[in-house]
């Protein structure tokens, strides 16, 4: 495994837009296969620029795109063949669902993808059965809410089941409960093996949830690693304008004052309140009570 | 949308509306007015210079901008010089050669005179000079809204077509075909949305009916004016010292 | 097929504007009454202009080049009825001429006349036609947006022909001349637009 | 001051769209002139709805609406007099921007008010400083980012200097610098006496925020307080599908073990780092680094 290549990698890629602002510089970044990553930076930082650019919808301007250590061909056939295994959801549901009803966009992809009528419609069932929207099948899109809408789009990527799924800002706009079962169903495809990479702007999530963090900053690629060792890098989280994530930040404190163990530290802030109560409390004030 | 790109980032934005429209129309009508190709081809030439050299508009960008108007004046021109006759068969036409000059060095000057005008002037600025001129108050609020909701909905379809590509929608003219007509359709639905959705906002905002907006100010529009009718009558006075 | 910017002679252009502006004044009297009961489509023709431009700058797929269509505007007649579409067809040609140079302001009328009026009423006919007849929708709206463009392209092609009649063969000779030189641009584009708009009818009848 | 009417009302307001969904039950809610009010709920609870409510642009099924303790009369004059007063702010920015330029569009509001040239202009130049768009005021609408449209939302609504500020998440997809910066904002309008209620999802920003949060569930108003008594509310908070914020449940954890003190309890988890970064460390690990 130790010689396996990623499975995406940006090698030293640039991009600058028609309108002349720069979207990328040389930017570096590598996928391992199968883990959770993150891309985190703020708005503007170029999250959105390298998820297109994986996905062959924006064209290096210098360096390079692999998928599997190769060189990816920017042609017709090239494009096709990589965006067959690198599946990407756009953070507005209102931009990327066009059918009418929820089964007709989820079966868009593998339609395109020349499978026969009987293919499609398996895939599609299972792509709904992934995303817990089976009953919903036939529902117009319009009709459903934002959470449901953003599964239908994640829906209609899984449906053509790539290797490798991109998720712009997933988290948007969806509540707590919505993002836990949105969570949840990303570690169940990482689970199977698909890798996933989520660009996001909240640190506190990227760290809780991912295993490798990308950090990106006006353009520039300027970390990757595991989120364990990044956390323990502020001078690095302060140049891609973020703060050390809480639960890090916390658990050092609590720990320099012998509160909680050294480790293993927390990953989230819940994580770390679970780690609180489950320590037997030194002493009661009377009336105190227990949130 | 290059001309309107050009036309916010062009030195003579900040020239009062109206001079640039009495300049661009005193170039029109002096076209209208010549006779002779050589004084079409300077009417042609001094807007073109004054885009260039005054509004430091990019040469590139006048060009880029003036490529569809002059494939139809290729087209034109070859057919009505060189065409099938009643009976079907081809055949060059030498006669109307000099009437086909004329009328494309016309044309170019026209094109000139208010290309100058369109990348020097943004719509919106246009506009404020519409209501000025008592423009129907209706057909004012329908270009205010498609002014502005056409870049809301290039925005829209980019993206639609961006998503659709990921999905291996546009991989040959069949998917292609299908994939436009799904995101036209789609989109057609979203007109009676945003609609209401803009509707609503305005309400909100105390609507009374006809949408309207403070124009931006033009401090030196009296002497801007001045300088475009003397410019403008030069050109005038040079076209008809050519009819006349 | 726009008439670009000075070509047509001085007296052809002001005739076509005098004209063009009567159709104006006509449809803003009657897009005005309708306001009056529904305001809110006010709001609707605006955004529905926007889309009929952003429908005539797409590039069909079948069709390479610049060469700008009706579109929206025949889509819009089947929806709106022609009337409204002669002010949103002169807004959208209006922009066309000032974003994109195709067209132009003293050639408005001319184009005007052709796109929004003759294209949007011939378009409406035909599909109320068709309709009569109790063929299906998808016909209807096929024959009625490549039937509009076809008139559209043929008011052009007659416009054109009228200001440079042939010194030979007069203004038959070279209205064959522009019809055949654009019949090779616009047939394909009239079916693409039967298509489109078949598909986008279809797609809005199923929300 | 104890006899002042609350400047805004819902009493018993019921909503039925007009699909035949529940927009509102019962909703009872009153906003307290002059203080910061976030609306919690999650999505799809009816927040929306609420706000349309508050602005005149839904009318009640059942109940009342009451400006200044007298109900609204929903005919032309009574919401005009209205809205001149209470101010909404939509999520989304392309859909309430007309204009093709920053200043023409915040000039909207105040020319529909009828105020005449020079006072627009004054009032369009304080709204523009107010947003910190000032320098951009001549520029096109399209060319600005989301968090800048934003903003030229929220001076399009403070041109008409309305008493009360309604805004529809407006959190919703902006990075941490940028919400920081609204919620700046917000509180310079708080503190020239306007009363601003924002609706959110987010029950860590809302208490950390607001000085009164309302809960909603499901269409309905289920609680009204301060941020400070439905924080020791869990039950409350429960039945809306919120957890107790985090500052509060660590808080309690750690004042129950006496690390910090039981008062003040800090509104947000920065805070509550802080307070513990203030304390002395009781013991220091060697090789320890802090974040």
């Amino acid at each position: 495994m130790v010689s396996a290549p990623p499975v995406l990698e940006l090698a030293g890629v640039d991009h600058v837009y028609p309108d002349g602002s720069t979207g990328l510089r040389d930017c570096s970044l590598a996928l391992a296969r199968g883990r959770r990553h993150a891309l985190l930076g703020a708005n503007g930082a170029g999250k959105s620029t390298v998820l297109l650019h994986l996905n062959g919808l924006l064209r290096p301007g210098a360096g390079q795109l692999r998928h599997d250590g190769q060189p990816v061909d920017h042609g017709r056939a090239g494009l096709a063949a990589l965006r067959r295994r690198v599946g990407l959801v756009f953070q507005d549901p209102d931009r990327q669902l066009f059918a009418a009803h929820v089964e007709e966009d989820v079966s868009f992809g593998p339609l395109n993808l020349g499978f026969d009528a009987g293919t499609v419609r398996a895939r599609v069932a299972a792509a709904l059965d992934a995303v817990g929207l089976r009953e919903h099948a036939g529902r117009a899109v319009h009709r459903l809410s934002f959470g449901q809408k953003k599964r239908v789009c994640i829906a209609g990527v899984l449906a053509m089941e790539p290797e490798v799924l991109l998720l712009d800002e997933p988290m948007a706009g969806l509540d707590a409960a919505m993002q836990a079962g949105l969570a949840a169903l990303l570690d169940r495809l990482a689970a199977r093996g698909v890798t996933v990479l989520l660009s996001t702007h909240d640190a506190d999530f990227a760290f809780g949830w991912a295993d490798d963090i990308h950090l990106l900053a006006a353009g520039r690629c300027i970390a990757s690693g595991r989120a364990a060792t990044l956390a323990a890098r502020p001078d690095l989280l302060h140049a891609a304008g973020h703060r050390v994530p809480l639960a890090i930040a916390l658990h050092a404190e609590l720990a320099a004052r012998g509160v909680l163990p050294q480790s293993p530290a927390p990953r989230s802030v819940p994580a770390l309140l679970d780690a609180l109560r489950a320590l037997p409390r030194q002493f009661e004030h009377p009336g105190e009570t227990t949130a | 949308m290059l001309i309107e790109t050009t036309a916010c980032a062009s030195r003579w934005r900040g020239v009062a509306p109206s001079a640039k429209a009495l300049f661009a129309l005193s170039g029109a009508a002096a076209a209208w007015l010549a006779r002779s190709p050589d004084t079409l081809a300077v009417l042609a030439a001094v807007p073109v210079l004054a885009a260039l050299l005054g509004a430091r508009v990019p040469p590139r960008a006048w060009l880029g901008a003036a490529l569809a108007p002059l494939g139809f004046l290729l087209l034109a021109c070859m057919t009505l010089l060189f065409g099938p006759d009643p009976h079907g068969t081809w055949h060059w036409n030498g006669a109307l050669l000099p009437a086909v000059q004329r009328t494309a060095l016309r044309s170019l000057a026209v094109l000139a005179a208010l290309l100058g005008f369109a990348l020097t002037t943004p719509l919106p600025d246009l506009l404020a000079l519409l209501r000025r001129l008592r423009t129907p108050e209706l057909l004012l609020d329908l270009m205010a809204l498609c002014y502005r909701m056409l870049f809301v909905l290039r925005q829209a379809w980019d993206e639609g077509v961006e998503a659709q590509r990921a999905r291996l929608g546009h991989r040959g003219w069949r998917q292609r075909w299908r994939s436009t007509g799904m995101l036209a359709g789609h989109m057609a639905q979203q007109v009676w949305q945003r609609a209401a959705a803009l509707q609503m906002a305005a309400d909100a905002r105390s609507y009374a009916g006809t949408l309207r907006f403070l124009p931006a100010a033009f401090p030196h529009a009296r002497r801007q004016n001045a300088l475009a009718a003397l410019a403008g009558a030069l050109l005038l006075a040079l076209a008809a010292g050519d009819r006349w | 097929m726009h008439i670009m910017e000075g070509f047509l002679p001085p007296a052809h252009a002001l005739g076509w504007s005098a004209v063009s502006a009567c159709f104006l004044a006509w449809g803003l009297r009657s897009m005005g009454r309708g306001l009056r009961r529904h305001p809110e489509q006010r709001m609707l023709f605006g955004v529905a202009a926007a889309f009929a431009f952003l429908l005539s700058a797409l590039k069909l797929p079948s069709v390479t080049g610049s060469c700008s269509h009706p579109t929206g505007v025949g889509l819009g007649a089947l929806l709106f009825g022609p009337a409204p579409m002669v002010p949103v067809g002169f807004v959208v040609l209006l922009f066309q001429a000032l974003l994109l140079a195709h067209g132009g302001i003293t050639t408005l009328g001319a184009n005007v006349f052709s796109m929004a009026v003759v294209g949007p009423f011939v378009a409406y006919g035909v599909f109320r036609a068709v309709a009569a007849l109790g063929m299906s929708r998808s016909l209807a709206v096929f024959a009625a947006a490549c039937l509009g463009d076809l008139a559209t392209y043929a008011t052009t092609s007659l416009q054109l022909a009228w200001a440079f009649p042939d010194p030979v063969g007069g203004m038959a000779a070279s209205l064959a001349r522009f019809a055949g030189i654009f019949a090779l641009t616009q047939v394909p584009i009239a079916i693409s637009e039967g298509i489109l708009t078949v598909l986008v009818v279809n797609a809005i009848a199923r929300f």
